[in-house]
């Protein structure tokens, strides 16, 4: 493949004995059926097959149980879809979610709202599997005993008359972006002027605001327009990843990198950072750097860009030459260029970018100015802190979040705790923080609760709940008005009061209603702000930190499976496979080839690390591309107080991370254990091995022949020695998935799960290669072991026109339709796994085992119930989401109509932020995918094998800088 | 009774026994009292058969995960040991069928034995087919029944249905050959019988058998029938085995020289496993002068042809993944012979092709030991044969993402050596109450002989 | 010893092997025939908790089915009415029978009333009202002359093999829309000759494909 | 006890003979005689004893050739109509019905109806199973399954004179010659 070399993995590369037995190691002993299963069969199914055809046995009553009165506009039997918003961080995003008989069973983005226009995360996606987590929290606890909200409030309300003024009062809630319950915060420390309220998130973005503090003088967000942007420098931020704060900003990136004729151009990716991220995935020149590091490189572009002339150089050599050439482009980009810095950043480097942008004159065209939609503080922690050891902390309430899990080590949270006369823990499990609490109460999941929230540009939405409260959860807006005494006590009341008091009188009613409905309310955005520069402040002020002599640098990640913890108990999330390190149910230690082998560490193996004073044990992982002499540490694992599925998976290194500005560059030692850790992966098995199955080329090379894609193939002429079928009439569907797009997030892969009803199935299985996910994240390392780049491609079942599987199967289970679907009848199925043998591309998953067992009745109700729960012993694949094909076609019929393009959606499809799968109607020639597959950059996975899959796949591209040719090479 | 004579001896039958010491000496074994190391053998197999029962009754009630089957590997120890059988199975019929249509005159007096030995390998063979799918309570759909409820046909476009047909043809046509050579034998032991029930079972077994002039008329042309029948049977009954993975497009499956090679590789494992047990056998019931050194001979010269024939498929498996230039082909074989499983790959090789070729010296092709642990060895070559097609082959296909690995658990080994517990005893009850040796035929050869 | 066996014993056998054979494949005939679909499935008439006479309602007074089977336009599932439905009439007539206790019981507190389902499906079949009704196939044709029972009872086997008659050749079994709920409806024509015009009139091509059904 | 009293229908007489030369000497002597109904039970197929009997070459071959094409035949049919009439369903984008596929299954199945002709036939042509026969009285009759060889003369009828038929057969040099009744 043009030169490039691609491998499996460092172990395979140089294929060692130790690697050998790794293979043998990464199966289990022996077969173990999971028990911690999560979802059961529906019974009705299995009797059903077993009753087929038996002599006339008196049949089990089945009972129809219709509601005593009618509801207005419903209709049994049809899905309802309403708008509403997740919120994470106190960022809102908006989604769209399908209801069956009263229980929401999908969510999708909501495309009226402009953080997702559309689309949906993965956390947004799982939100409906924790929804119905039977191990939430079930009722208000006092010291660990079931009580009661009446008990609870009355115990507060004499608790608060004593209070008096607030005198001892601390309040630790999570961000705020909900006004309505900024007002109550209002409100209450108007009542009790004496007490403190936190907010406090573990992946808070203080320095952010801080940044533009030292930079304009005055907090403010910076709002991103990357659709706007021709070249874009990522100083350490994830911002397609996990420090992503609306999936738009994804959407707007992709749009930018779609090539579709030689003439068209697309935008350029820098990225410096020290763990392999999708943007740096993404990159069209990434550069690993230690954290330290970055600041440095920072400050040497601003001097490159004659900016921060004055400071000293920091470092001379090849970061040096990497920024002269970035700054270059930045230049001749003036306006249409784009540079951020990540979370994990020093003040000092936002600053810094701010500054760059300004200079640049790209604020107010790629970037531009608003209020922060939130503020948090975790550093006012510290003085918590100090009253608790003052013995002034009479009253902790903690509204949401679990700080004695993931506060800053130092602090020494749970102690704190302790110290507390009375602490109040609100949360939707009974954590880490509320066993050490003296109240508990259970919080209510956004679905099924009212409220309100921001989104990052500000724009308001109410939050409208799908579902009665499952296990009777409060809000915190509740909570608030409680303590605060407040009248109104309802959530409803609390959200509605706030919102109508807004509007003229006679419309409330009118604007509410729509706000409803389009999910935003009106002219909610905060209005931009032109800020000027402290330019001599900014002069002053040295990005480079104290050189740090630290053997071993450590920062500090959030996890793509729980965020910050808190979905630990979601198994969708943990089992979708991390999107770079493919590892599932477990987090691990990241450090790159040439620091395990200095440090004489394999994959797997189980380590000390320590670091002031503080050790942790954990295995390591070997992530190739990381940078040398750094750890990275993923966060939110080794829960201990958590539901079933979460309690004890992985590591926790929050004990590791302490507070304050870039504390990560302080220094961490890691020493060998002597012992191995299993952990289960998908990645040993990401080899290209030379063949082209990601074809990818540079924009220059696409301009020179558009035809590259077919050129990287081989060249055959495939035939058939039998009068083929004619797919030529009706809808014929297809799909194209444009591999310049994806960004390798797993959301598709959730999206697909939650909408055709896949189980998991636990780490053991994962590691015995059982994982059920009908869509496969491939992932391809390129180039060296120590800096490669990495691809990504989407691998679902091909509905190929001629399949191999249906040939092989005995009973003719699996077939074709008509529309040139590759029909999967699972009734029909009797598991030979022939079918899975002959698929060339791998993707048909079995059901090894009963998958399905064990299901408490209220996890029953995240079932899609257009698909058919697949019980043991039958195989299942993806089937374009056929559910929805059927019911769409049933709905232009009864409209009498035909159906529209882009009128069906899969649920890959719909939630995929960087509308990199296309699904449609290959008979009609002005559809979108038609109009794809005749793409030049358009080609068949596999497609020498005659197979005519029915999807395709579009050449990935990458737009290197020419000048930095000649750096990368060295 | 004649005693064994010097190893160099070739005659098929020694020491001129008369007609009425031959009958005593076949007859005799079924009619002595047990034997104690029968009933050792016999528990000790028999409890094996008790395991098979268990590991099947738990995959079937917790599922195929109880095995170490995964994705990419969908068929691991189930088709490989289905292979397997039926390729042991394979002996038999070809002793019987073939070497009767070429007038061999030493096939008579193991054929009885080794088609004994068939019958009890398609039994093993059998089970897995019908235990590896997923829902085996549904596995009678393989069948072209008419069903009121659904109104569909099994697809006969599968290998699997090929399979079905062939398997169960081949285990009935042999049942019948075999029965069929057995009537005037369990005559003779009707009309030995000392007691009323072995009389009357007996009895009613060989349909009331006389030997009469009329009946040997049709018995003969009916016996050449099946002869004739089952000759191009057991020719087809393997290659369409080998057409599970030559009509795939695996790489490595995907071979056009799979059916012969199959069919050879089926006869080699085959009269390995007659071997194993006949020198077993004879020993133990002193057949030695109805089983002579000559028959032991033949079968080793048997067993070296077919095993350079297999070594020569080997070869020709790599020439071809490399003359064909397709990658995928060309990576399927150098990961089998240098992958995780190359293991596997050279025992198969050196068990297989290194191990028969001691037969070319004369003092080796006769002697018991020698031939005893060579045959053993080239039984576990052979089944390693069919581990290393399925699985190497599956484990890494075409899209590297999705490569695996299997590892066997203990429910897979256990279910593998329960196999080899029912096979054997029902082995145990064929040498007890059934005639190991074919009288009639052994007297007809003897007969012509002094004709002659 | 003495003979094996007599004269007899070629009787005894003779008669011994018939008796097997007759009893084998009586048994097999006999199983095959009872477990077909129309023994085992038609004619299903459980008991319901409230006596409701679809012969008087949709047969005497000659109700519309859609009065109570809402759904059965725009929703895979016709639906089963809530009390809400019943009352609007017996609020004031029969308000007081004790027959209907139960409903008024259920619209009072909104606890349904436990009806017994009689046409079931497998949960892996996926049957939608509102594309068959609206391909114009009447509920006679899957329910029978509900009109005329006074306790709904199964009149189709509801098998695969029963709908796929249909699916393979609709034709006789189409109608006008409007007339769906006409369940005494005979066409004055040859109905497949109607069906016929129907069919390519509205474009009606019954899937035969796995998916139509089994999703 | 043999011979049994006068008046009991006789099947024929039998006697036994030391090896097959004998036997079959003895077959050619007696046809020569003009003896019609004669039959031997000898425990393996001598040679030459059709012949000496005047039995025709076995029909069965034609009854498996029979059921062989049948068999295959009948599988081509139902592939065929299984594919393309009962539930013709796309599978692999390949042909509803194809003669190449359908060759295995043919094959089998050829194969099975022809043994099960063969074998079927010889049971029938034998009169199979037939647990009593009035030769089985002979008193040395368990003689013919091991090593020796039994000739039967077959009364044709009141005509039949037993005296003479033993006489024959002693004659010959068949010991124990018997009546044997039905």
């Amino acid at each position: 493949m043009n030169g490039k070399q691609y491998w499996r993995s460092l172990g395979q590369r140089r294929e060692s004995a130790e690697f050998r037995q790794w293979l043998e190691r990464e199966f289990p002993e022996q077969a173990s059926e999971w028990t911690g299963s999560r979802r059961t069969l529906l019974r009705l199914m299995a009797a059903s097959f077993g009753l087929a055809g038996l002599t006339a046995c008196r049949r089990p009553a089945e009972r129809i149980l219709p509601a005593g009165r009618g509801v207005e506009g419903y209709v049994p039997g049809r899905p309802l879809y309403y708008a509403t918003i997740m919120t994470l961080s106190g960022l809102a995003t908006g989604l769209l979610v399908e209801t069956h008989e009263g229980r929401p069973t999908k969510i999708e983005g909501n495309p009226e709202h402009p953080s997702s226009r559309g689309a949906a995360t993965a956390f947004a996606q799982a939100a409906i599997l924790s929804l119905y987590d039977p191990d939430r929290s079930r009722s208000v606890l006092r010291q660990g005993r079931r009580s009661s909200w009446e008990e609870l409030a009355g115990f507060l309300r004499s608790h608060f008359e004593a209070a008096g003024r607030g005198e001892g009062l601390w309040l630790v809630s999570s961000a705020i972006g909900s006004p309505s319950l900024a007002r109550l915060k209002a409100l209450l420390l108007e009542k009790h002027p004496r007490a403190h309220w936190i907010e406090y998130e573990p992946l808070g973005r203080e320095q952010e605001l801080e940044g533009s503090r030292l930079a304009f003088g005055r907090a403010l967000q910076p709002q991103f327009r990357f659709d706007q942007a021709e070249v874009i420098l990522s100083l350490d931020a994830d911002f397609l990843g996990l420090d992503c704060l609306a999936p738009a900003w994804i959407t707007a990136f992709a749009r930018r990198r779609r090539v579709s004729s030689p003439s068209d151009g697309m935008n350029r990716l820098y990225v410096v950072e020290t763990a392999y991220s999708l943007t740096g995935a993404m990159a069209d020149h990434r550069r690993r750097a230690r954290p330290s590091e970055i600041p440095a490189l920072a400050q040497e572009l601003a001097r490159e860009l004659g900016l921060a002339a004055s400071l000293p150089v920091v470092q001379p050599g090849a970061p040096r030459s990497w920024a002269e050439a970035v700054a270059r482009d930045l230049k001749r980009h003036r306006g249409r260029c784009l540079v951020l810095a990540g979370p994990r950043q020093p003040a000092a480097v936002h600053a810094l970018a701010h500054w760059i942008n300004h200079a640049l004159g790209n604020v107010g065209r790629t970037v531009y100015y608003t209020e922060p939609a939130v503020r948090t503080q975790a550093e006012r922690l510290h003085d918590l802190a100090a009253e608790a050891a003052s013995g002034g902390l009479r009253t902790l309430v903690i509204l949401g979040g679990n700080p004695a899990y993931n506060a800053p080590a130092e602090l020494d949270f749970a102690a704190l705790m302790r110290k507390a006369s009375v602490s109040i823990h609100l949360g939707p499990e009974a954590d880490e923080t509320a066993a050490l609490a003296s109240w508990h109460v259970p919080e209510a999941h956004f679905l099924e609760s009212w409220g309100d929230g921001r989104a990052l540009d500000g724009t308001a939405s109410i939050q409208q709940p799908l579902i009665e409260p499952l296990f009777g959860g409060k809000t915190a807006a509740e909570l608030v008005a409680l303590i605060a005494g407040y009248p109104r006590q309802r959530a409803y009341e609390l959200a509605h009061e706030y919102w109508t008091a807004q509007w003229p009188k006679g419309d409330a009613e009118r604007i509410w209603r729509r706000s409803l409905h389009d999910g935003v309310i009106p002219e909610t955005a905060f209005p931009e702000i032109r800020p000027a520069p402290d330019v001599p402040r900014l002069r002053s002020l040295s990005a480079a930190p104290p050189p740090a002599g630290a053997e071993l640098e450590v920062t500090f990640l959030p996890s793509a499976s729980t965020y910050d913890g808190r979905f630990a108990n979601n198994g969708w999330l943990q089992e979708a496979p991390e999107p770079v390190t493919k590892l599932t149910w477990d987090n691990a230690a990241l450090i790159s080839p040439a620091t395990a082998r200095r440090l004489g560490l394999q994959a797997g193996d189980l380590a000390t690390l320590e670091r002031a004073g503080r050790r942790i044990v954990m295995p390591v992982w070997i992530q190739p591309g990381h940078a040398d002499g750094a750890v990275s540490l993923t966060l939110g694992y080794g829960r201990l107080r958590c539901g079933r599925v979460g309690r004890g998976v992985g590591h926790n290194a929050y004990p590791l991370r302490l507070s304050g500005a870039a504390p990560e560059a302080a220094a961490l030692r890691l020493s060998k254990l002597g012992r191995k850790y299993p952990l289960a992966v998908t990645q040993e098995h990401h080899s290209m091995e030379g063949r082209p199955l990601v074809r990818e080329a540079t924009l220059e090379q696409f301009r020179r022949q558009p035809d590259v894609a077919a050129r990287q193939g081989p060249k055959t002429e495939p035939f058939s020695l039998f009068r083929e079928h004619a797919y030529t009439q009706g809808h014929q569907w297809g799909m194209a998935v444009d591999l310049n797009a994806c960004i390798g997030c797993n959301a598709c892969l959730l999206a697909c799960q939650a909408e055709n009803n896949i189980p998991i199935v636990g780490k053991q299985q994962v590691r015995r290669g059982r994982e059920m996910h009908w869509i496969r994240l491939d992932r391809y390392y390129a180039g060296g072991e120590d800096d490669p780049q990495v691809v990504w491609q989407p691998v679902a079942c091909q509905q190929c026109e001629m399949a191999p599987c249906e040939t092989v199967c005995p009973v003719a289970a699996t077939n074709h339709s008509p529309e040139g679907l590759n029909d999967m009848t699972y009734n029909r199925c009797i598991g030979t796994r022939y079918c899975a043998n002959n698929c060339p591309y791998k993707v048909r998953r079995f059901n090894f085992l009963d998958y399905h067992k064990g299901l408490e009745e209220v996890q029953k109700m995240a079932y899609n119930p257009d698909v058919t729960v697949r019980m043991r012993g039958v195989m299942e694949k993806c089937t374009y989401c056929v559910q929805r094909i059927e019911e769409k076609k049933i709905q232009a019929k009864a409209e009498g109509r035909p159906l529209r393009d882009g009128e069906i959606l899969t649920a890959c499809q719909q939630t995929c932020p960087a509308e990199a799968i296309v699904f449609g109607d290959l008979n009609d020639p002005e559809s979108r995918v038609s109009r794809l597959k005749r793409d030049p950059r358009n080609y068949s996975l596999l497609g020498e094998l005659n197979t005519r899959p029915r999807t395709s796949y579009l050449l990935k591209l990458r737009n290197p800088n020419p000048e930095m040719e000649s750096l990368e090479s060295s | 009774m004649a005693t064994v004579s010097s190893s160099t001896e070739s005659a098929l039958v020694l020491g001129r026994p008369s007609l009425a010491e031959v009958t005593r000496t076949v007859a005799g074994i079924v009619e002595r009292r047990t034997p104690r190391a029968w009933w050792a053998a016999f528990a000790l197999t028999g409890s094996l058969t008790l395991v098979l029962l268990a590991m099947l009754g738990y995959l079937v009630t917790t599922g195929i995960g109880v095995w170490g089957n995964n994705s990419p590997v969908g068929w691991a120890f189930d088709i490989t040991n289905f292979v397997f059988w039926i390729g042991i199975g394979h002996a038999g019929t070809l002793i019987s069928a073939i070497l009767y249509l070429f007038r061999q005159r030493w096939r008579t007096s193991i054929n009885r034995f080794a088609e004994a030995m068939t019958l009890f390998a398609v039994a093993c063979a059998a089970i897995f087919p019908m235990f590896h799918v997923g829902r085996p309570w549904r596995a009678y759909w393989l069948f072209p029944a008419p069903n009121a409820w659904l109104d569909l046909w099994p697809n006969f476009r599968s290998p699997l249905i090929w399979d079905v047909f062939a398997v169960s043809t081949y285990g009935t046509v042999s049942l019948l050959f075999w029965y069929v050579g057995l009537i005037p034998d369990l005559a003779t032991l009707r009309d030995r019988a000392q007691s009323r029930a072995r009389q009357v079972i007996y009895g009613v077994l060989s349909l009331g058998w006389r030997g009469s002039a009329r009946h040997w008329n049709h018995y003969e042309m009916a016996y050449l029938l099946l002869a004739g029948l089952s000759t191009p049977l057991v020719l087809s009954v393997h290659s369409i085995v080998s057409f599970d993975f030559a009509v795939s497009l695996l790489p490595g499956w995907h071979t056009t020289i799979f059916p012969p090679y199959f069919v050879a590789g089926a006869i080699f494992s085959g009269f390995a496993m007659v071997v194993t047990l006949m020198v077993v056998a004879r020993q133990a019931f002193g057949l030695q002068h109805l089983v002579t050194m000559k028959h032991l001979e033949n079968m080793n010269k048997v067993m070296l042809a077919t095993g350079l024939i297999v070594g020569y498929a080997y070869g020709v498996e790599f020439f071809i993944a490399w003359y064909s230039g397709n990658p995928y082909e060309r990576f399927a074989f150098v990961n089998r012979a240098l992958g995780p499983y190359s293991w596997a790959y050279w025992i198969m090789v050196g068990a297989n092709v290194l191990a028969p070729q001691c037969f070319w010296f004369r003092r080796l092709r006769t002697s018991v030991p020698a031939m005893f642990a060579i045959s053993i060895l080239v039984n576990i070559g052979m089944w390693f044969e069919r581990f290393v097609i399925i699985v190497s082959s599956l484990h890494r296909d075409f899209l590297p993402s999705a490569w695996g690995m299997f590892r066997p658990t203990w429910v897979d080994l256990l279910t593998l050596a329960g196999s080899f517990g029912l096979f054997l005893t029902l082995f145990l009850l064929f040498v007890r109450f059934l005639p190991l040796i074919s009288m009639s035929e052994v007297k007809g050869m003897m007969a012509a002989r002094e004709g002659a | 010893m003495p003979l094996p066996f007599t004269r007899s014993a070629d009787r005894n056998l003779r008669i011994f092997f018939s008796a097997f054979l007759l009893i084998i494949t009586g048994s097999i005939t006999l199983f095959s025939f009872y477990s077909r679909p129309q023994a085992t499935e038609i004619g299903y008439s459980p008991v319901q908790p409230v006596p409701y006479s679809h012969k008087l309602h949709a047969g005497n007074l000659g109700m519309d089915c859609r009065y109570c089977h809402t759904g059965v336009e725009q929703s895979a599932q016709a639906g089963v009415p809530a009390a809400e439905i019943c009352m609007n009439c017996h609020a004031r007539v029969k308000s007081q029978s004790p027959l209907l206790a139960k409903v008024r019981e259920s619209y009072q507190s909104g606890r349904p009333v436990p009806w017994v389902r009689i046409h079931r499906l497998p949960d892996y079949v996926h049957f939608n009202h509102q594309a068959h009704v609206l391909a114009g196939v009447s509920c006679v044709t899957c329910h029978g002359r509900v009109d005329q029972m006074a306790e709904v009872r199964q009149v189709a086997p509801l098998s695969m093999a029963w709908c796929l008659d249909c699916h393979r050749d609709p034709a006789p079994f189409l109608r006008p829309r409007e007339l769906v709920t006409r369940l005494d409806w005979q066409p004055e024509r040859d109905p497949r000759e109607l069906g016929g015009e129907l069919m390519a009139a509205r474009g009606i091509r019954p899937p035969l494909n796995c998916s139509g059904c089994h999703r | 006890m043999r011979g049994g009293p006068a008046g009991s229908p006789i099947y024929g007489v039998a006697a036994e003979f030391e090896d097959a030369a004998r036997l079959l000497d003895a077959l050619h002597e007696l046809r020569r005689r003009g003896y019609q109904r004669l039959d031997a039970c000898t425990p393996f197929p001598v040679h030459g004893l059709q012949e000496a009997l005047g039995l025709r070459r076995s029909p069965l071959g034609w009854a498996a050739l029979a059921a062989g094409l049948a068999g295959a035949s009948g599988a081509l049919l139902l592939q065929w109509w299984t594919g393309s009439v009962a539930y013709p369903l796309v599978i692999g984008g390949k042909p509803f019905f194809a003669l190449e596929v359908s060759v295995p299954v043919a094959f089998e199945l050829a194969v099975l109806l022809a043994s099960f002709a063969a074998v079927g036939g010889m049971l029938a042509l034998n009169g199979l199973p037939r647990l009593y026969h009035p030769s089985l009285r002979h008193s040395r009759f368990g003689r013919a399954s091991d090593d020796r060889f039994l000739l039967i003369i077959e009364s044709d009828g009141p005509q039949f004179q037993p005296e003479r038929a033993l006489e024959a057969l002693r004659s010959l040099g068949g010991r124990q010659a018997e009546v044997l009744e039905e």
